[in-house]
């Protein structure tokens, strides 16, 4: 088995410093050439030229949450994948990809009834879920 | 014959498969269920069969196969609490084994003709199923335990097909009538199997018989200073359980009511199979009734039982009720086999009349099918319009009524010439003895009284007679009561006619029931601790050669002339016999065929009697009006009047007086010192209390994760490691 | 193991040279500072490159735009508006730094810097040449999705500091955006895995060859379908029209970057350049043979043996041309790219999702499922080397 | 070479953090951060005694699973909290005391 | 050498990012200090060799958990400190000086357990033998696919189950409009 040379990792530091250092440095160059004349209008938000009305940090549509949701899943589903993935062609050389497959198979379809639920349930329609109304939820919330 | 779990276990887990099948195949595709049943009892059936030749070619009367696991284990050291669950095969088991599958089988053969128009057909065979699963079960157990189980499991299934036509007045009453009256018995059966597992740690027979061999049921229990030896209530106990099963007196009253149920069920249930198990539960505890001296009870209650039903069946009309209460007087007689320590000849009496008593059944059932009615005053006439019938019927009431050659005759003859020749020796049995031959007589005229009712003379009521349906023969009709029929004669059970070695046509070899089935006797119990058993799964290895053939012994064990003398004796009943059955029959011929006696000049003439009889002996009225309402009730009314009456006067209202004085002594007390010291006290520490125990179970999560921390923190770091 | 450009140039002799004298010079092992240098030294060659490539992509743009639109486009900066995105990024820097009042303002400097980090780390594992390769990591494709992934954080931190509604909306879009389309281009990289056996770029573009038949766009139909599968969602994940929603100026101003001014949005922009670059190379490298050169030129062997030159030399020349032949396919993607963002007209946002939940999502997991089998049904031979197979009666052409 | 005292020390100091953070903060999502640190630390313990204990990989795997779950345990632990807002209009952790809604 | 190297600048953004997230007072800050804190668990990852889980760490939690944790927190009002129409503190304080002693204590009294409970394992295991970096991706991928099958299986049931259970919490239930 070969030795691991922390040395790869380098290059990912230097360019992450790097990274750092252009952003950071264009900042501090631009900051010691370019203009510097503030004023209330200028640092107001744009909203098409009116006063910004209240802070736009307001509730958001859940639906984003439940992208982000499957998307997780789906994300560590691919976590889990990847070594697999990588040692199939080995373990078909050597005459196991049939098991392998078959475990690769349950495994993906298993996530398939997750989203096959969610397709069902209309999770990932964008807009249909405008038109669902909760038939008797009660409600805190306000009835905007 | 290498015995593994695979060839035992079908003969209980097919019917039980079929039970489970059907339950829910039962009411999509009924006709499947019953092919199901059928095919799993005839499979049942083969099984059994098979055993049966196995032990016929060992010919030993110790060959046994007996197959344990643990079930479950709590012993601690000396303290046994262990109990097997397994199987138990002996000789007895395997002629038991054979009985019920084919008896079963014919039943279900027949019942496939008998029950088709029923709207319920399938369930009836789902019931049956369990039904016949659990009596073999029943016979396979080894241990007293299991046998509880499926004998409760029999129960309900009586219970059920009692209660089968329940849209019908009564069957429901009937149906909880069984069922309550032979729980009676059965609290005192697991009574009994209670202190069998007290005093001897297990509830295997062989370890009983080993324990009552080696005299641990000696000592007494000491009930409010009376001493009462352990092995008699021990084997009254489990008697209970057989005189409610076996529908004994004084708790007979169900089986008579049991004839609300279709009738195969009752040529199966309370003919052949249950009621026999608590005979066959008294023939395998034999060793512990005898140990507890409670023989000559037993022998009285089977010997007013065989008498009483057979006065009762005198003068029922109902053919069904006939045969109801000549089960029961049968019953009785098996009774006094093994009161009398008659031991063989009541297990054969028990196997005979299995075979007779439901051929007589399904023969009043094809009766009953073919002419819709069971009244027997309108009847007769039937011979020509169902000769089959009246054939199986005519072999089955000469069995019964005694006849030489048949098989009743063998075995019943069996007991009487024992409880003669006990009761020469002991005064004591002359009361059974008396009893039984009177009972002979009356079973032989009884049985003849039906039969000429119903198949001679001329039709009482021509309306039914017309509407009767001519009888063909039909596989599952009346083909089933010929097989039946057949098996009523004697030579099948004893190779003599006589059961006494008499007229000996096939050689002593042809005495396989008497020589087999071998009384488990007090003097050599001990050999039965040697009796090893195997795990489930092993086969048995045992050399079969090795084991000594039976040899029919002539003297039955005791020395020549004691022999010699017996022997007279048996011949002296076999001739009493024939001449009771003969006169019996030759009565029932007088007054119902040439009719120059007039069964009404009896009927005026003993018209106390005859109301007595038509009552049952006011048993149900003893139980229903006296029992419950003259005693339970007035009990109850007495408490009901004593509570409203003295109670309330006296103790309430002196109470309320002697409250209403202390209350002006408690209203000060407790205005000074309760409200204001103590209340508001309470209070105050409640609310302190309060604030404590608000602040723990606050639902705040964050409390409950510093606690944990504190707590966990509090354990881990006053551990040492 | 791991081949990094270092271990690529210590195969020559002055590098051995320079080593032995350092080490000698310095008193202890130099092969670490020596690394650091060359790191240093390529990495910052590759990020002028790249933001050469970001700022002509800008330019490039514009002409090609213009060309489909029979325009000019920038014409007066330099020959040809050559200099047009030197002269953008001057103006980037001289231009006013706003940051609005109601900002939250560690947020609002850290977003761009976020997309920018998330992009350079990516560049480590982008396989240029088998020996101009910053870093071959063991888990190359894993790492580079995830590092690609701080990108989305940065696009949702920077509508999100802004607390201008305009960009949130954008933030929001382009945040569940990115992700959502992270999901097909990442199980079709894991069915490109599994055909390849490894995580490591070098694995992966090894397991290709120099000529198409050998490239795992060709090995079987579920790589083709997979390839258009990994573009569209690149092209989505990268905010490229016809999926740029989050900036959709038609509707939401200019997205998560309308209040970002100068160099801050300079360097969303230059990060998005980059990135589109990147996904073009990753495309390259997964599916269409990456830096390989047809007939193996790109070892240098042949140049060494048929021209006698010097090893060194001739490796040199071979990762000139398998540098070409990268960039080579990367640019022409890259202008495809451009190509569709001037032809396609923008997706609205529930297409956008049906199409990346209900088309690709189940066809990537369709092919992820269908090329596992085919390389048990086929011992992960390609389609072509079965074609030879069965009507030559020869082997496969590896 | 850096030794095993300095994993776990790193280890325990985001242990103590994420407890701290779990019993400071009165913000659900803000304990949810609490619970991703303290599930970083054991998974990173994990990590490091494979290194420097037994080399086998079982530490990774285990690890693996802990990362796993702490996405998994996160997707429903933020699905309650956004359900729970939806009802309350709060997302403070004392507000969520009582068993019924 | 650059192994070191490594080691600190991870270290220092560990436990930079960890104690930020304490002592921030803004939820969102305290989020990018977290995932800067993850950032450097996965640089201690590939010190020690695990250059999947550094992978992992960075696929997870950096392109994961962080974004899921950043919409929770929008979908809950930002960082706004604000009161509903109820009176409740909407969007609460990141805590104060009270939580802060009591979360303190609850610090302490946990570093002794841990303290307690690692100082015996550590010292058992003195003599290490310090096992060589290699690459992992391989020997991950045929441990999953051969001794942990059943928990990768599993573990895709588990998936499911969050899936479903997320999504069924979640789900919109009345109608909102962006």
């Amino acid at each position: 088995m070969s030795t691991l040379n922390l040395d790869v990792y380098m290059p990912v530091v230097i360019l992450i410093v790097l990274a750092l250092l252009v952003a950071g440095g264009s900042l501090f160059l631009g900051s010691l050439i370019r203009p510097q004349h503030p004023n209330k209008l200028k640092e107001t938000a744009y909203e098409c030229g009116e006063e910004p009305i209240g802070t736009a940090w307001a509730n958001f549509n859940i639906r984003f949450y439940v992208i982000a949701l499957i998307f997780i899943i789906f994300d560590v589903e691919s976590a889990l994948m990847f070594p697999v993935a990588a040692v199939f062609k080995r373990f078909n050389e050597i005459g196991l990809g049939g098991t392998l497959l078959m475990s690769i198979f349950t495994f993906v379809l298993i996530l398939v009834a997750g989203i096959v639920y969610c397709w069902k349930k209309g999770d990932l329609d964008w807009v249909k879920s405008f038109n669902q109304v909760a038939p008797t939820q009660p409600s805190f919330g306000k009835k905007d | 014959m290498d015995y593994t779990i695979s060839t035992v276990a079908p003969i209980v887990l097919l019917p039980f498969f079929a039970f489970v099948i059907n339950v829910f195949l039962a009411k999509r595709v009924p006709l499947a269920a019953v092919a199901i049943s059928t095919l799993a009892i005839f499979g049942s059936f083969i099984c059994a069969f098979r055993i049966f030749l196995d032990f016929q070619n060992v010919y030993a009367v110790g060959y046994h196969i007996h197959k344990v696991f643990t079930w479950f284990d709590l012993s601690a050291g000396e303290h046994l609490f262990k109990v097997n669950m397994g199987i138990y095969i002996d000789n007895m088991t395997a002629v038991m084994l054979l009985m019920v599958t084919a008896v079963a089988t014919l039943i279900h053969v027949f019942s496939t003709w008998y029950m088709h128009d029923d709207e319920r057909f399938a369930r009836f065979f789902v019931y049956m199923s369990l039904f016949t699963s659990a009596m073999l079960g029943l016979v396979l157990s080894d241990n007293l335990l299991s046998m509880f189980i499926f004998w409760e499991l029999m129960g309900f299934c009586s219970y059920s097909l009692i209660g089968f036509y329940y849209e019908k007045e009564g069957a429901g009453n009937a149906s909880m009538k069984a069922f309550m009256t032979t729980r009676v018995g059965d609290v005192f059966f697991l009574l009994g199997i209670l202190i069998c597992w007290m005093i001897v740690g297990s509830t295997t027979f062989v370890d009983i018989y080993a324990a009552i061999g080696a005299g641990k049921f000696a000592g007494s229990f000491n009930v409010f200073g009376i001493a009462l030896p352990i092995a008699t209530v021990a084997a009254f106990s489990v008697f209970m359980g057989t005189m409610g099963k076996s529908a004994q007196f004084p708790i007979h009253v169900w089986l008579p009511d049991a004839m609300f149920g279709p009738t195969p069920c009752s040529a199966l249930i309370h003919a052949a199979t249950m009621v026999a198990a608590g005979v066959y539960l008294s023939l395998r505890m034999f060793p512990l009734m005898e140990a507890g001296h409670l023989l000559t009870f037993i022998a009285y209650i089977g010997a007013i039982t065989a008498f009483g039903a057979a006065t009762i069946a005198l003068i029922q009309t109902d053919i069904k009720a006939v045969l109801a209460y000549s089960t029961i007087s049968q019953l009785g007689y098996m009774v006094i086999g093994i009161g009398v320590g008659s031991y063989n000849a009541s297990f054969m009496h028990l196997i005979t009349h299995a075979v007779f008593k439901a051929c007589l059944f399904l023969s009043a059932g094809s009766v009953i099918h073919s002419i819709h009615c069971q009244e027997m005053p309108q009847m007769g006439g039937l011979r020509k319009k169902l000769p089959y019938t009246f054939f199986a019927m005519l072999l089955c009431c000469f069995a019964i009524a005694g006849v030489p050659f048949f098989s009743g005759f063998v075995s019943k003859d069996r007991i009487l010439g024992d409880a003669l020749v006990l009761a020469l020796e002991n005064p004591s049995y002359w009361g059974v003895a008396i009893l039984g031959f009177g009972g002979a007589l009356l079973t032989a005229f009884y049985m003849f009284r039906m039969l000429f009712l119903t198949f001679f003379g001329e039709p009482r009521d021509h309306h039914i007679y017309d509407h009767a349906h001519e009888e063909h023969i039909g596989w599952n009709s009346n083909v089933p009561l010929l097989i039946l029929s057949v098996f009523t004669l004697g030579l099948f059970y004893s190779g003599s006619f006589t059961g006494q070695g008499e007229i000996n046509l096939f050689g002593s070899k042809n005495e396989w029931f008497s020589t087999l089935i071998h009384k488990p006797e007090a003097s050599h119990l001990e050999h039965f601790a040697h009796y090893e058993h195997e795990d489930f799964g092993a086969t048995d290895t045992r050399d079969k050669v090795e084991l000594p053939k039976a040899q029919y012994d002539e003297n039955h064990g005791m020395d020549e002339h004691h022999a010699h003398w017996v022997h007279q004796i048996h011949h002296l009943g076999a001739i009493l016999s024939i001449l009771i059955a003969f006169s019996g029959i030759f009565m029932a011929y007088l007054m119902y065929i040439k009719k120059s006696v007039n069964p009404g000049w009896w009927a005026e003439t003993f018209a106390g009697w005859r109301r007595a009889l038509q009552n049952k002996y006011y048993f149900d009225d003893l139980y229903i009006n006296k029992i419950i309402q003259k005693g339970l009730l007035p009990f109850n009314d007495m408490l009901a009047k004593f509570d409203s009456q003295y109670y309330d006067k006296y103790v309430v209202d002196g109470t309320a007086v002697l409250n209403r004085w202390a209350f002006n002594v408690a209203r000060w007390f407790d205005n000074n010192i309760i409200d204001s010291g103590m209340v508001d006290g309470t209070g105050a520490s409640v609310r302190a209390v309060n604030l404590i125990l608000r602040t723990i179970q606050s639902g705040k999560i964050q409390l409950y994760f510093i606690v944990l921390i504190v707590v966990l923190g509090s354990y881990i770091l006053t551990l040492r490691f | 193991m791991n081949s990094t450009v270092v271990s690529y140039l210590s195969q020559s002799n002055e590098f051995q040279n320079i080593h032995a004298w350092l080490s000698k010079a310095l008193g202890f092992d130099a092969s670490s500072l020596m690394a650091f240098v060359i790191f240093a030294i390529v990495a910052l060659i590759i990020v002028g490159v790249m933001a050469t490539i970001g700022g002509a992509g800008t330019y490039a743009e514009r002409k090609i735009s213009a060309d489909l639109q029979a325009r000019v486009g920038p014409n007066r900066v330099g020959p040809f508006g050559l200099l047009q995105f030197l002269a953008d990024g001057v103006k980037m820097i001289l231009k006013e730094d706003i940051i609005t009042t109601n900002a939250d303002k560690f947020v609002f400097n850290l977003a761009p810097v976020m997309c920018l980090v998330g992009v350079f780390a990516t560049l480590a594992v982008v396989p240029y040449s088998s020996g101009f390769i910053l870093a071959d990591l063991n888990v190359g494709i894993f790492y580079l999705v995830g590092m690609a992934s701080l990108v989305g954080v940065g696009v949702f931190l920077g509508g999100y500091a802004s607390n201008s509604k305009w960009s949130l909306l954008g933030g929001m879009r382009g945040a569940s955006q990115i992700i959502s389309y992270e999901i097909p281009a990442t199980i079709t990289i894991i069915s490109i895995v599994l055909l390849a056996g490894g995580l490591s770029m070098k694995t992966l573009i090894g397991a290709q060859g120099g000529g198409m038949q050998d490239w795992f766009i060709l090995h079987n139909p579920f790589a083709f379908i997979g390839f258009f599968v990994y573009f569209i969602s690149a092209l989505a994940e990268t905010n490229r029209a016809p999926f740029d929603l989050p900036e959709a100026e038609s509707e939401l101003v200019s997205g998560y970057h309308t209040e970002y001014t100068g160099m801050k949005f300079g360097l969303f922009a230059l990060a998005e350049y980059i990135e589109v670059f990147v996904v073009c190379g990753v495309a390259v490298a997964l599916f269409l043979g990456g830096y390989n050169v047809p007939f193996d030129l790109g070892t240098g062997a042949l140049f060494s043996k048929s021209l006698g030159l010097d090893s060194m030399l001739s490796q040199n020349i071979g990762q000139l041309l398998q540098l070409g032949a990268f960039f080579t396919k990367t640019l022409a993607l890259y202008y495809v790219v451009i190509w569709v963002r001037w032809t396609l007209p923008r997706l609205r946002v529930d297409q956008l999702m049906t199409l990346c939940w209900k088309y690709l999502t189940p066809i990537a997991i369709f092919n992820l499922l269908g090329c596992a089998v085919w390389m048990y049904a086929f011992d992960g031979k390609s389609i072509f080397a079965l074609i030879m197979a069965a009507t030559a009666g020869g082997g496969a052409h590896h | 070479m850096i030794s095993l005292g300095a994993y776990l020390g790193i280890s325990f100091i985001l242990f103590i953090c994420g407890i701290m953070v779990m019993i400071a903060r009165k913000n659900i999502i803000a304990i949810l951060l609490g619970i991703e640190l303290i599930l970083n630390a054991s998974a990173l313990n994990f990590a490091a005694y494979t290194k420097f204990v037994n080399g086998n990989l079982e530490g990774h795997i285990m690890a693996l699973f802990i990362i796993i779950t702490a996405a998994a345990e996160s997707a429903v632990g933020l699905g309650i909290v956004i359900r729970f807002f939806q009802l309350r209009e709060s997302i403070h952790i004392d507000d969520a005391s009582t068993l019924q809604n | 050498m650059f192994a070191n190297t490594l080691f600190l600048l991870s270290a220092v953004l560990t436990l930079a990012g960890a104690v930020l997230v304490v002592y921030s007072q803004n939820l969102m800050h305290a989020c990018i200090y977290l995932l800067a804190s993850l950032f450097g668990v996965a640089g201690l990852y590939a010190c020690i060799g695990a250059d999947f889980l550094a992978a992992t760490q960075l696929v997870v939690y950096a392109g994961g958990v962080i974004i899921l944790m950043l919409f929770a927190i929008m979908l809950t009002g930002g960082t706004g400190n604000r009161t509903n129409k109820y009176g409740l503190e909407k969007i609460p304080a990141m805590g104060n000086k009270k939580t802060f002693m009591i979360a303190a204590f609850a610090a302490i009294v946990s570093a002794l357990i841990v303290i307690k409970v690692t100082i015996p394992v550590f010292q058992n295991n003195k003599n290490l033998i310090v096992a060589a970096n290699a690459p992992t991706v391989e020997r991950i991928g045929t441990l999953l696919a051969t001794d942990h099958i059943l928990a990768f299986e599993i573990s895709s049931v588990m998936l499911l189950g969050a899936l479903i259970g997320a999504a069924v919490i979640s789900r919109p239930r009345k109608e909102i409009h962006d």
